[in-house]
Order: C-alpha cells, then sequence, then structure tokens
C-alpha cells in the first residue's frame, strides 16, 4: 500500500506550467467559459446537438490518449463506444438496472473485452498496423454479433427507450432530460476528462507513455515493462471510451450496430488527427467543430457532401499536420 | 571480487551466419571491461544477448548465479543490466530532463527506491546547460552523454556501454573515459568500442571477438600483443 | 443514350441546384409554408434507394402545390441525408424537428433509421412516416405506407402452398426482423397449410458469395427458395441464377429495378407488394407518367418506356399524399390533428384506394403479387385482397 | 464426390478475388508503409469499367466486350493509381498514420465521383459465359470456372514476377531495406510509383471479375478492402505469396465454414481465428520485410 502511495507520488508528480501549456489552458478556460454561456443564446436543438458532440469528445479523448501518447492506434475504437452504449441499453431496458448499473456494465465489459484482446495481441509483441487492423477486424464482429444477437442486442434495429440519466445528491436534482442539464452535465464531464488526462500525461507517467511510443525497445532497456503499460493505457482507453457511449445512449434513447460499426472509428480519428495527437484541448475542440462542420456541410449539400468532407481531410493532411492547435502553435511562435 | 554476470556458452544464428559462437565468460563486481573486434565480429549481438534485447540460441546468461535467459528485456535493467545503444538512441520529443526524469521510473517503480537526483545526472555528463533542449536538436556527441546519463538513472550495476565515443570530439572522448573510470568504482562497466586510444586510455581487462567467438581475453596490453588478435584485425584470419 | 451526355447533364443540373441553394436564403424561400422532412440514405449502399424516395416526395410536393397547397399553405421539403448512420440520423432528425420545425419526416429505408427517427419524433410529439415494407411495427407516431408482415409473407405464403409448391427454404439478411418476426410468421403459416420448411440460412451485410448457400439449397431440394437478402439482392438473384437453380425464387424484394439491373437473372422470379409500376390504376399511370417526365435523367434504364422506379418510391409519394390530406382533414399540423386526420383519410393512391389503421400504424390496401416478365416489366399475376395490419413487431 | 468438388470451387472462387484484391496492398504496404484506404476503390473502378464498356458496345456483343474490359479495366486502374500515387501518396510515405486519412478523404472522393458520373444505381454487366459446365464431376457454373483460371493465371503471373525478374527483385530490395537499395542504384521512386500502379491494376482487374457476380455499385469495394487488409496482416506485409497464402486461409476458411455454421457465426470465427492466429505469428504465414516491422524499434 505504501508502495502504491510511492508509485502515484512518483508517476503524477506535477511540473510547474510550461509557457506551451499556458497557451493551451488559456485556450482551455476561454473553451469552457464560452461553451457555459452557451444556453443563453443557443436554441434547444443546437444545445442537443453541442451536448451530443461534447460526450463524443470523451470519445475522442480517450482515442487521444492512446494515440496521442503511446502512438498505438486502435482503428476500430468505436467498438468500445458501442459496447459502454449496449451495456447503458441492455442493463436499463433489459434488466431494468438504474443508469448507473448501465454505466458500471458498460464500463466493466468494454474494459474486461480490451484487457483481455489487449494481454492476448500486445504480450505478443502485436503493435502499430498490426494491432490497428485487427482492431478493426473486432469493430466488425462486434457489429455483426450485435445486429445477429437480436435476442440481447435488438439486432438490426437496436434497442430503444433508453432512459435518461435522474440522480438527486446534496439536495439537488439532475435530470438528463432536461436539456440544458444534461448539457452542462456533458460540459463538465467533457473538461473533467479532459483535465485529468491532461494532468496524467504532463506527469511523469506521460512521460513514459511518450517513450515506449517513440521508442519501445529503448524504454524496455530502460526496465519498462512495455506490453503492461500499453495494456493498462488501452485498458483505460476502452473504458472511457465506454463511459462516454454509454452517456450517449442515454441522451440519445437508441442505440444500434452502427455505434460500434467502422464509420465511427473513422470519425473519431479524423477527429483527433484534425485536433492535434496528443494534446487534448486540439481534439475536445475539433470533434465540436467537426461535428458541428460535417452536420452543416451535409445539409448544405445532401448530394455533394462527401466530395466536400474528402477534400477537408486532404486539406488538413498537407495544411495543416498536426492538426488545429499546431495553427495557434505557429502562429505564437512565428 | 565476486562473480556479478556469467555469460555460458552463448549462441545466436541470424539465417546461415552465427553472430555468436559459443561464448562464455564471466564478469566480477565493479570490474571495467572492454569488448573489441573487427567489424562484424559479433561484438553488438553479444550486448544484446547481455542485456536481454535478444534472446540467445544456446547457453545462458546468468546474474548472481541466477538464470536470466527466459527474462524480458526490462527484467534484465530491473536487476541493475541497463545498456547504452550505439548511435545514440535517444527520445526525440523530450527535452534532456524529461528524458532523465522518465529513465529513472521504471526501475524505481520495480524496486521502490527513488531514483538519483536528475540534477546529479546532469551534472555528471555535463548537459546542464541544455537541460531544455529536445532530443532531437542535441547533436550527436550530446545525445552520446545523454544516453549515458539515461543509464545512470537507473541505478545500474552493470552498465553495458556500445560505442560511446561514437562521433565525439577527441576531448570528450577523453572525459568519456575518465567518467568510465570512475563509474568502475561503483559498478561494474561493459564498453565496447572500436577506438582503439580510448580503449588503451581505460587499460582495463579485454575481451577480443572475431567471427562470432571470443579469441582472446586479458589485460589489454597482453591482448594487443597476441598474435592471434592481430591477425583477425589484418584480416589474416 | 451515351453515357457522356448523361454526366454531362448531371453535373450541369448539380451546379444549377447547388447556385440556386446558394440564390434563396430558405427563410425566404417559404415563410409561411408547412415543411415535411426527408431523411433517408442519400449516401452509401442504398443511396440509389433515397434517392427514388427523394425523388418521389419532391414530385407529391409539387403536385400538392401545384394543385393550391393545403387550405392555401405550401408544402417544402427540408430533406438529408442519414448516412445510413444512426447517430446521423438522430442528428438529422433533431434539426428536421427541433430546428426547421417539419411537420413530419419520411424516407427511411432501414428499420434503424426508422428507430433512430421516430425515438426523436416521440420526444417532441411529431410522426414519422417509414415507407418500406416492415415487420409490423406500431407506435403512436409512425405510419408505414408499405406492407407489414401479416400483410406481405403470411398470405403469400398461403398463396404458394396452393399455386406453387409447399417446401420452402429461406436465404434471408442477418437481421432480427428476419430471423424472429418474418421467419416466425412464416414457418406459422407453413405449418398451418400443411407446408414444410426446408431449411433457413442468414446472411450478414456485405455477404457477397452465395455459393456455398446455394449448394446446400440445391440438395435441399425446396419447391420454393424464398429470399430476404435486403442489402444486396441483385447480387442474390444473379448468382442465384448462375448455378443454375431450379425452385421458383420468391421475394419481397422484386421489383423492376432489380429486374432491370439482373438482365435475364430475375425473369420468372415471383415477388410480393403493395405496388408495381405496372399495376392498373389511373393514379399509377399519372404517377408513373409524371415521374418519367420528371427524372428522365436520374437513371438511364427503363422498363416498358417508363423511367425505372423502385415500390419505395410510391411509398414516399403516397405518405406525402396523406400526410396533406390529414393536414386538410384534420385542419391542423399538430400532433393531435394529424391524428384525427389520418383517422378520416381515404386516398386513391397509385396502388388502389388506402386506409390509415392508426392502431396497426399501418395502410389498409391490396396485397398483390407479381411476376417478373422476359421484358423486365412485372405483371401482377394474383390479388390477395386487403388483409387488415396486426402489430407483429414491437409496439410503443 | 461432386460435393466437396464443389466446395472447392467455391473457396477458389472466393480466394482468387481476395488475392488479387490483397496482392496490391501487401506491396503498397510494405514498400510504403502506407495503409491504402482507396484500395478498394479500384476494385470499383473495375467493375465500372465492364459495365461502361459493355453499355457502350462500340458494335461489341457484351459478351465480346467483357474481354476487351478486362484489358481496359487494369489500364484505367493503374492510370488512376498513377495519378492518386502522384498527387497525394508520394507526398506522405514519412507519414504512415496521415495517409489514413488522406485516402480515407480519396476513397470518399472517389465513391462520389464515380456515382456523380454514373448515378446511384446498380450497373448491368453480363458474364462473357453463361450456364453450367461439368467438371471434375461438378456441376459448375461456367463463369466462375473463368473467375478461377484467369484469377490463377494473374496470380502465378505476378508471383512469378516477383520472384524471377529484375524488378521484383528490385522490388523486393526496396520492401526489405529502401536505403540500401537506394545506395545500390536501384530507383525506389520509380519502382514505388510502378508497384502502387500495378497493385491499383491488380484490384481494377479483379473488380472485372468480381462484377457479373456482385452489384456493381459504388461501394461494391468497401466490402473488400476490410476482408483485404486482414489478409495483408494474416499473410504477412510485404508478401505476395503470404497475400495468397492469407487468401486461401481466409478465404477457404470462410467458404468451408459456411457449410457447418450460420454465415453470420462463420465470418466473424474467421476473423476471430484471425486474430489467434496473429497472436501466434505475429509477423504473418510468410513474414515480409518490411518497414512496418522496423518501425518498431525505431525512433
Amino acid at each position: 500500500m505504501a508502495r502504491l502511495l510511492v508509485a502515484c507520488r512518483l508517476l503524477f508528480a506535477q511540473p510547474g506550467l510550461g509557457g506551451r501549456e499556458r497557451v493551451g489552458a488559456q485556450i482551455a478556460v476561454a473553451a469552457f467559459a464560452v461553451l457555459a454561456l452557451y444556453p443563453a443564446v443557443g436554441s434547444d436543438y443546437h444545445l442537443a446537438q453541442l451536448r451530443d458532440a461534447l460526450l463524443l469528445a470523451i470519445f475522442a479523448l480517450s482515442l487521444d490518449y492512446l494515440w496521442g501518447r503511446t502512438r498505438m492506434l486502435v482503428m476500430g475504437h468505436a467498438l468500445f463506444f458501442g459496447i459502454g452504449a449496449y451495456g447503458m441499453a441492455i442493463a436499463t431496458t433489459r434488466l431494468g438496472w438504474p443508469t448507473g448499473g448501465g454505466l458500471l456494465l458498460g464500463i466493466a465489459v468494454a474494459a474486461s473485452v480490451a484487457a483481455a484482446v489487449g494481454y492476448f495481441l500486445l504480450y505478443a509483441g502485436v503493435r502499430l498496423h498490426f494491432f490497428a487492423v485487427l482492431t478493426m477486424a473486432m469493430s466488425l464482429i462486434a457489429t455483426q454479433i450485435a445486429a445477429s444477437w437480436s435476442s440481447v442486442t435488438g439486432g438490426d434495429v437496436g434497442i430503444l427507450g433508453v432512459p435518461p440519466i435522474e440522480f438527486s445528491a446534496f439536495g439537488l436534482h439532475y435530470s438528463g432530460g432536461d436539456g440544458t442539464a444534461s448539457y452542462y452535465g456533458a460540459l463538465f464531464l467533457a473538461f473533467l476528462t479532459m483535465l485529468v488526462l491532461w494532468l496524467a500525461c504532463r506527469a511523469p507517467y506521460g512521460l513514459i507513455l511518450e517513450a515506449i511510443g517513440s521508442n519501445e525497445n529503448r524504454a524496455r532497456t530502460l526496465g519498462f515493462n512495455t506490453a503492461r503499460q500499453l495494456l493498462i493505457a488501452f485498458t483505460a482507453a476502452a473504458a472511457l471510451a465506454a463511459f462516454a457511449g454509454a452517456l450517449f445512449a442515454t441522451t440519445a434513447g437508441v442505440v444500434a450496430p452502427d455505434l460500434l460499426g467502422t464509420l465511427l472509428s473513422t470519425e473519431v480519428m479524423i477527429w483527433v488527427a484534425i485536433g492535434g495527437r496528443g494534446t487534448f484541448i486540439g481534439p475536445l475542440l475539433a470533434t465540436l467543430l467537426v461535428h458541428e462542420a460535417s452536420q452543416t456541410i451535409s445539409s448544405l449539400s445532401t448530394s455533394l457532401w462527401p466530395l466536400l468532407l474528402g477534400a477537408l481531410f486532404l486539406l488538413i493532411v498537407f495544411a495543416l499536420p498536426d492538426g488545429l492547435v499546431s495553427l495557434l502553435r505557429r502562429r505564437k511562435e512565428a | 571480487m565476486g562473480t556479478l554476470l556469467e555469460i555460458e556458452q552463448v549462441g545466436k544464428r541470424y539465417g546461415g551466419i552465427m553472430a555468436i559462437d559459443g561464448v562464455s565468460f564471466t564478469i566480477g563486481e565493479r570490474e571495467l571491461v572492454c569488448v573489441i573486434g573487427p567489424n562484424g565480429a559479433g561484438k553488438s549481438s553479444l550486448l544484446n544477448v547481455m542485456s536481454g534485447t535478444v534472446r540467445p540460441d544456446q547457453g545462458d546468461v546468468r546474474f548472481r548465479g541466477r538464470s536470466l535467459r527466459s527474462q524480458p528485456a526490462h527484467a534484465f535493467a530491473n536487476h541493475g543490466i541497463v545498456r547504452k545503444f550505439q548511435g545514440a538512441n535517444v527520445f526525440p520529443w523530450m527535452t534532456v530532463t524529461d528524458s532523465l526524469r522518465m529513465a529513472g521510473l521504471g526501475v524505481a517503480l520495480h524496486s521502490g527506491r527513488a531514483p538519483p537526483a536528475v540534477e546529479d545526472v546532469l551534472a555528471t555528463i555535463k548537459l546542464g546547460h541544455q537541460a531544455h533542449r529536445l532530443g532531437s536538436m542535441c547533436s550527436h556527441g550530446q545525445r552520446q552523454w545523454l544516453e549515458v546519463g539515461m543509464t545512470l538513472m537507473c541505478r545500474p550495476r552493470i552498465l553495458l556501454l556500445d560505442e560511446p565515443t561514437a562521433g565525439m570530439t577527441a576531448v570528450a572522448t577523453v572525459e568519456m573515459a575518465e567518467l568510465a573510470l570512475r563509474l568502475a568504482a561503483e559498478m561494474s562497466v561493459v564498453v565496447i568500442e572500436h577506438d582503439m586510444s580510448f580503449v588503451r586510455r581505460l587499460g582495463c581487462r579485454t575481451l577480443v571477438m572475431h567471427q562470432g567467438r571470443l579469441i582472446a581475453d586479458g589485460p589489454f596490453d597482453a591482448v594487443s600483443h597476441d598474435e592471434r588478435v592481430r591477425d583477425a584485425y589484418l584480416g589474416r584470419a | 443514350m451515351g453515357l457522356s451526355t448523361i454526366t454531362r447533364r448531371r453535373f450541369g443540373g448539380l451546379a444549377v441546384g447547388l447556385a440556386g441553394a446558394a440564390a434563396f436564403p430558405r427563410a425566404l424561400r417559404a415563410a409561411e409554408a408547412i415543411r415535411i422532412g426527408f431523411l433517408g440514405p442519400l449516401s452509401g449502399a442504398l443511396a440509389f434507394v433515397g434517392q427514388t424516395n427523394q425523388n418521389c416526395l419532391d414530385l407529391a410536393v409539387s403536385e400538392i402545390n401545384e394543385a393550391g397547397g393545403i387550405a392555401g399553405r405550401m408544402l417544402e421539403v427540408i430533406a438529408e441525408d442519414s448516412q445510413m448512420s444512426t447517430k446521423t440520423t438522430l442528428d438529422k432528425a433533431r434539426k428536421l424537428f427541433q430546428s426547421d420545425g417539419v411537420v413530419a419526416v419520411t424516407g427511411m429505408v432501414l428499420p434503424s433509421e426508422r428507430e433512430a427517427a421516430l425515438s426523436i419524433a416521440a420526444q417532441v410529439k411529431r410522426y414519422v412516416l417509414f415507407p418500406n415494407f416492415d415487420e409490423g411495427r406500431c407506435h403512436p407516431n409512425l405510419i408505414c405506407t408499405g406492407l407489414s408482415i401479416n400483410q406481405s409473407t403470411v398470405p403469400m405464403v398461403r398463396w404458394l402452398t396452393s399455386n406453387v409448391g409447399k417446401k420452402i427454404y429461406v436465404i434471408a439478411s442477418d437481421l432480427a426482423t428476419n430471423r424472429q418476426i418474418m421467419l416466425g410468421s412464416l414457418k406459422a403459416e407453413l405449418d398451418a397449410q400443411g407446408g414444410t420448411l426446408a431449411g433457413a440460412q442468414f446472411f450478414p451485410f456485405g455477404a457477397r458469395d452465395f455459393g456455398p448457400a446455394l449448394q446446400q439449397v440445391a440438395a435441399a431440394n425446396p419447391d420454393i427458395v424464398w429470399h430476404a437478402i435486403g442489402d444486396d439482392p441483385i447480387t442474390f438473384v444473379k448468382q442465384y441464377a448462375s448455378f443454375g437453380m431450379k425452385p421458383q425464387l420468391v421475394t419481397p424484394l422484386v421489383h423492376e429495378s432489380i429486374a432491370a439491373a439482373t438482365e435475364d437473372a430475375s425473369v420468372g422470379n415471383i415477388g410480393v407488394e403493395s405496388s408495381y409500376m405496372s399495376v392498373d390504376t389511373e393514379a399509377n399511370r399519372a404517377f408513373i407518367d409524371a415521374y418519367s417526365r420528371r427524372f428522365a435523367d436520374f437513371t438511364p434504364r427503363r422498363v416498358r418506356g417508363k423511367v425505372v422506379m423502385l415500390p419505395h418510391g410510391e411509398k414516399t409519394y403516397v405518405a406525402a399524399k396523406l400526410l396533406s390530406e390529414a393536414i386538410r382533414l384534420g385542419g391542423g399540423t399538430d400532433y393531435d390533428a394529424l391524428r384525427s386526420g389520418f383517422g378520416k383519410v381515404t386516398l386513391a393512391a397509385p396502388r388502389g384506394t388506402v386506409k390509415v389503421d392508426l392502431a396497426a400504424s399501418h395502410l389498409v390496401c391490396d396485397t398483390l403479387v407479381g411476376k417478373v416478365m422476359p421484358d423486365r416489366g412485372i405483371d401482377v399475376i394474383a390479388r390477395l385482397g386487403a388483409i387488415a395490419p396486426v402489430c407483429t413487431g414491437a409496439k410503443g | 464426390m461432386s460435393g466437396t468438388v464443389v466446395v472447392i470451387l467455391n473457396a477458389l472462387t472466393l480466394i482468387s478475388i481476395l488475392a488479387l484484391v490483397a496482392i496490391g496492398l501487401a506491396i503498397v504496404f510494405g514498400m510504403m508503409d502506407v495503409m491504402n484506404l482507396a484500395h478498394g476503390e479500384f476494385v470499383t473502378i473495375g467493375a465500372y469499367t465492364l459495365s461502361f464498356v459493355q453499355a457502350a458496345r462500340w458494335m461489341l456483343p457484351p459478351e465480346t466486350a467483357y474481354w476487351v474490359a478486362l484489358v481496359l479495366a487494369p489500364l484505367i486502374g493503374a492510370l488512376v493509381g498513377l495519378i492518386i500515387e502522384w498527387a497525394v501518396i508520394r507526398r506522405l510515405y514519412h507519414r504512415p498514420l496521415d495517409t489514413i486519412l488522406a485516402t480515407f478523404g480519396i476513397s470518399l472522393i472517389l465513391q462520389k465521383l464515380i456515382e456523380l458520373s454514373f448515378g446511384a444505381l446498380p450497373q448491368v454487366v453480363v458474364a462473357p459465359v453463361s450456364g453450367m459446365v461439368d467438371l471434375f464431376g461438378a456441376h459448375y457454373p461456367a463463369y466462375r470456372f473463368l473467375i478461377i483460371a484467369l484469377g490463377g493465371v494473374v496470380i502465378a503471373a505476378t508471383l512469378a514476377a516477383f520472384r524471377w525478374t529484375q524488378f521484383g527483385v528490385d522490388l523486393r530490395a526496396v520492401i526489405q531495406n529502401r536505403a540500401m537499395a537506394e545506395s545500390l542504384g536501384i530507383d525506389a521512386k520509380r519502382l514505388t510509383r510502378i508497384a502502387f500502379a500495378g497493385g491499383s491494376a491488380l484490384a481494377s482487374l479483379a473488380g472485372v471479375l468480381l462484377a457479373p457476380l456482385a452489384s456493381v455499385e459504388t461501394h461494391l469495394g468497401t466490402f473488400y478492402i476490410g476482408k483485404a487488409f486482414f489478409v495483408v496482416i494474416l499473410g504477412g506485409i510485404g508478401s505476395v505469396l503470404g497475400s495468397v497464402a492469407g487468401s486461401v486461409l481466409v478465404g477457404g476458411a470462410e467458404t468451408l465454414l459456411n457449410y457447418e455454421l450460420d454465415p453470420s457465426l462463420a465470418s466473424a470465427l474467421v476473423l476471430a481465428l484471425a486474430i489467434v492466429l496473429v497472436r501466434l505469428r505475429p509477423r504473418g504465414i510468410v513474414p515480409g520485410y518490411s518497414a512496418a516491422h522496423e518501425l518498431l524499434g525505431k525512433g
């Protein structure tokens, strides 16, 4: 126990705030302030839209933690988001559990799947593209299972009637069915997630992940059990994705097989890539922006949006190789 | 002087080539050892086996009598066998300070003992003025020092240095030799080198490898006069 | 007609469409219009179905508007692409209902799209008009303009056992509705008629090689193969024909578009539907002619001189016409007015006279048996009458 | 007896197509470390070439036009491949992860361009031969025999070219050690370009072979790309023989399991089996020497 405390102190000791971090922190505080004031002006529709985007931002942060720090790409990350969503839906509609139980079920199943598969693959030295493609395969399998195993998952139609989260604490009542309340809930959780991940990764723990990501062999010879570290990071990312998925299920009210599928997995990769891998605030804001932008683009022209979106991706790759955050950085440095 | 590491009949094959062929020797506590040999003699392969980076096909590596044969690379480091790579293998996107801080954590978490102070190691490797420079921005020589610094953060019992002076100025080479001699007072140090003047300066026990075999083992002066060693270097063997 | 001309016209049309959209801000176009939402797959594997639905909705709306609108108010379509994704369907449904203020949405193809749209519609008390055949889903906010299982599969099995054969093999997409409801109803009716189920196989979406399945079917030697490969009926029909399969192919997925895309492979296939392009009513002739004129460039493919149109299109067209009648009869666009309106409608639809059964969320209309002729047209070879819809799927 | 033959023939049909799609992917992946998510679109391009040539006729009956398309499709695939390589891929050689984003964008654009040119409606294509043939005691569609034969010949030719021609030797050299190959005077950039175009051509050829069995629509390729990636990972990145072996394994297992199990379960089981196999042979059945492996240790 004492040893665990020592380890925590070693791993999560916080260094002073660096110059570049200060810029990021300012952006984060400004973004939070703007978003917190948004309900005063936004319509119900835009509020609900932004709330969903904030939940998806948690999902994006879970990938950013993994991909940005350990360079480990999960091409089927929606697998865990979907498991979280299905866990919530099955627990609340089939088993009659409260939403808290659904949250735990989704997270527990996702973390167990990640731990089992991760142990199996990571300890065998499966990395990089191999790992990425295999996770894509897992998401394909899961989509198929969700569509076929209809007695549990509702099949292709999915599960309907997932209730919103409701709870009372300290004499206050929170109701996820209320637009403004659920918006603030999502806002709080998204920024809390970002804060926690940022604090963890700016501490020495983040250095370890960075070292493993950039040169695993070297890290191993420095005494790090790299496979175990990667497994922990993978499992944590899966749990966080499931958390986001479970929350999403409560606001959407339905879950369907494509929540586990490759399209959502690709989208989350794109959000993180556009925001700038490993920057946390970048992917969070990118999720909000890209989600809104792709909604707008696809409403602008129902027939041409794939062209516009495809062009946007190419533009980002060539014009903003390090994501949106690099734009700010470049300006700062210039 | 007790025995710390035993290399016993180690062999490693790559395709049709025996990179290491039945090599045996021991390394004592606080012993300084140089490994020399012409290109392709199997020096780096030997170091890979000694540090657990590569698993041998035959033979055994024993640390204080315990076999490490089936142990993963990180376990070697946690036992105190820490290596520096050839050609300055640093982390490009980490500052010097961050690299050192990170390097100390692995072993520290395993042993429960705090790592050495980053400032002390910075002073030892003379990079105090470069503390906030990124690994990728360091000169080749600075990276060599940084690599050594990272190994020191692991509190090594046996330090394995693969070509520590490659790309260094003459002055820095002298400094590296001094550091190696100083470190040998606290730990065992094994150095693989090409630079004969450096090896001569260390003036320690020297192992000579040739075509995967160990052909000589003794004080540098004796080894350097050995007929077989001369033949090997001149390509007559 | 050369391909290059199609291409040019298509691109030209796009350019004009874009310019038009840019020139007239949405708010100015129709201040007092009643809005109806289109939400269907305009991209992805089912884009052709979605686009056909969109065409037919546009056609119906312009006909309504040319006839003076609904009590003087014009009808306006706001279209969104569901992208075949649940998340996007939720987002777009929310936009249509909450931001654009549409009275109802239609155009969905997949049951998952229907459910996603319905979950938002229920929150805002609006209607979803689902233009596809389905498992018999019932919901207070839903009206399906296609046949439910008890209107299609059940009478069809009865007809088949007395006219074609008693041994049926089922090959279907691996969907919950197929596995549980379709197969269950089919088997129950088959048992009741003294037939036998020779076997059943379910394929995941994206399955493209039916060789092994067809070999097993041939070994089972049924009289009839009932197929419901929803994601890619064309591939299935082509492979079925290429293996020289003997049993009669029967499917709820038979229409002129598939017949035209499969060369001779579909000829002789029997289908069950609520409408075909060849249905002989005045409304249908007018509808098919108008569609052919207006969407002559939509696809080069023609059957019996008319532009190929899917039965989904007719269902969307009917949905729009039903909605406008319901608004007129109910005297308003809110849920209660619409509900009472739907209860009163009797519409001369292309497929024939239809009424709404509110309790069952479906229409009352004739069930038609069609057969693919060598000219790729489909003839109605039997009418199974108007069967009252029953909830076989989920309720509420 | 005849049942077994048909099982084998069914497996061979799937294997031929999978292998043709996967070979190009494996080479590009191995040589350039590029995960080309737009590779499936070349299959679509091939299928649309067939429907276009058959629709245009040029005074040929569709059965004859098929053979024209069989020659034309690889050329068009190669041309489009060259353009994409020149415009995008070559600029991203050192940014493997960005290629995922870029090629996903290209895939979206290509699909939409095809749809804009030909419409969303599935295209009509006609097989050059029809009817059933009795061979090896099996009653089997003639066209499927043709797929197996043509696919087999092309795969064998590719294998031979990779193994015995100077081009193949150079290519393998680049895959194994790009820097070394370049220092030996091999023009790696040119070779990469040719390999990319060649891989695209093979995928387009697969598209032609496949088209008469499938629904020719703009998403045709996407159904194969996932499986093809899988075949490559399983077979060994950068290895042509590996891709063939991977195809045999995935195609064979899926066909066989289809006879015993529910098809959904079968394809899920194949993917799960493949994961197990990758665990046991992390570098694939026939390990290629690829940049991707080396990346593991590089900073």
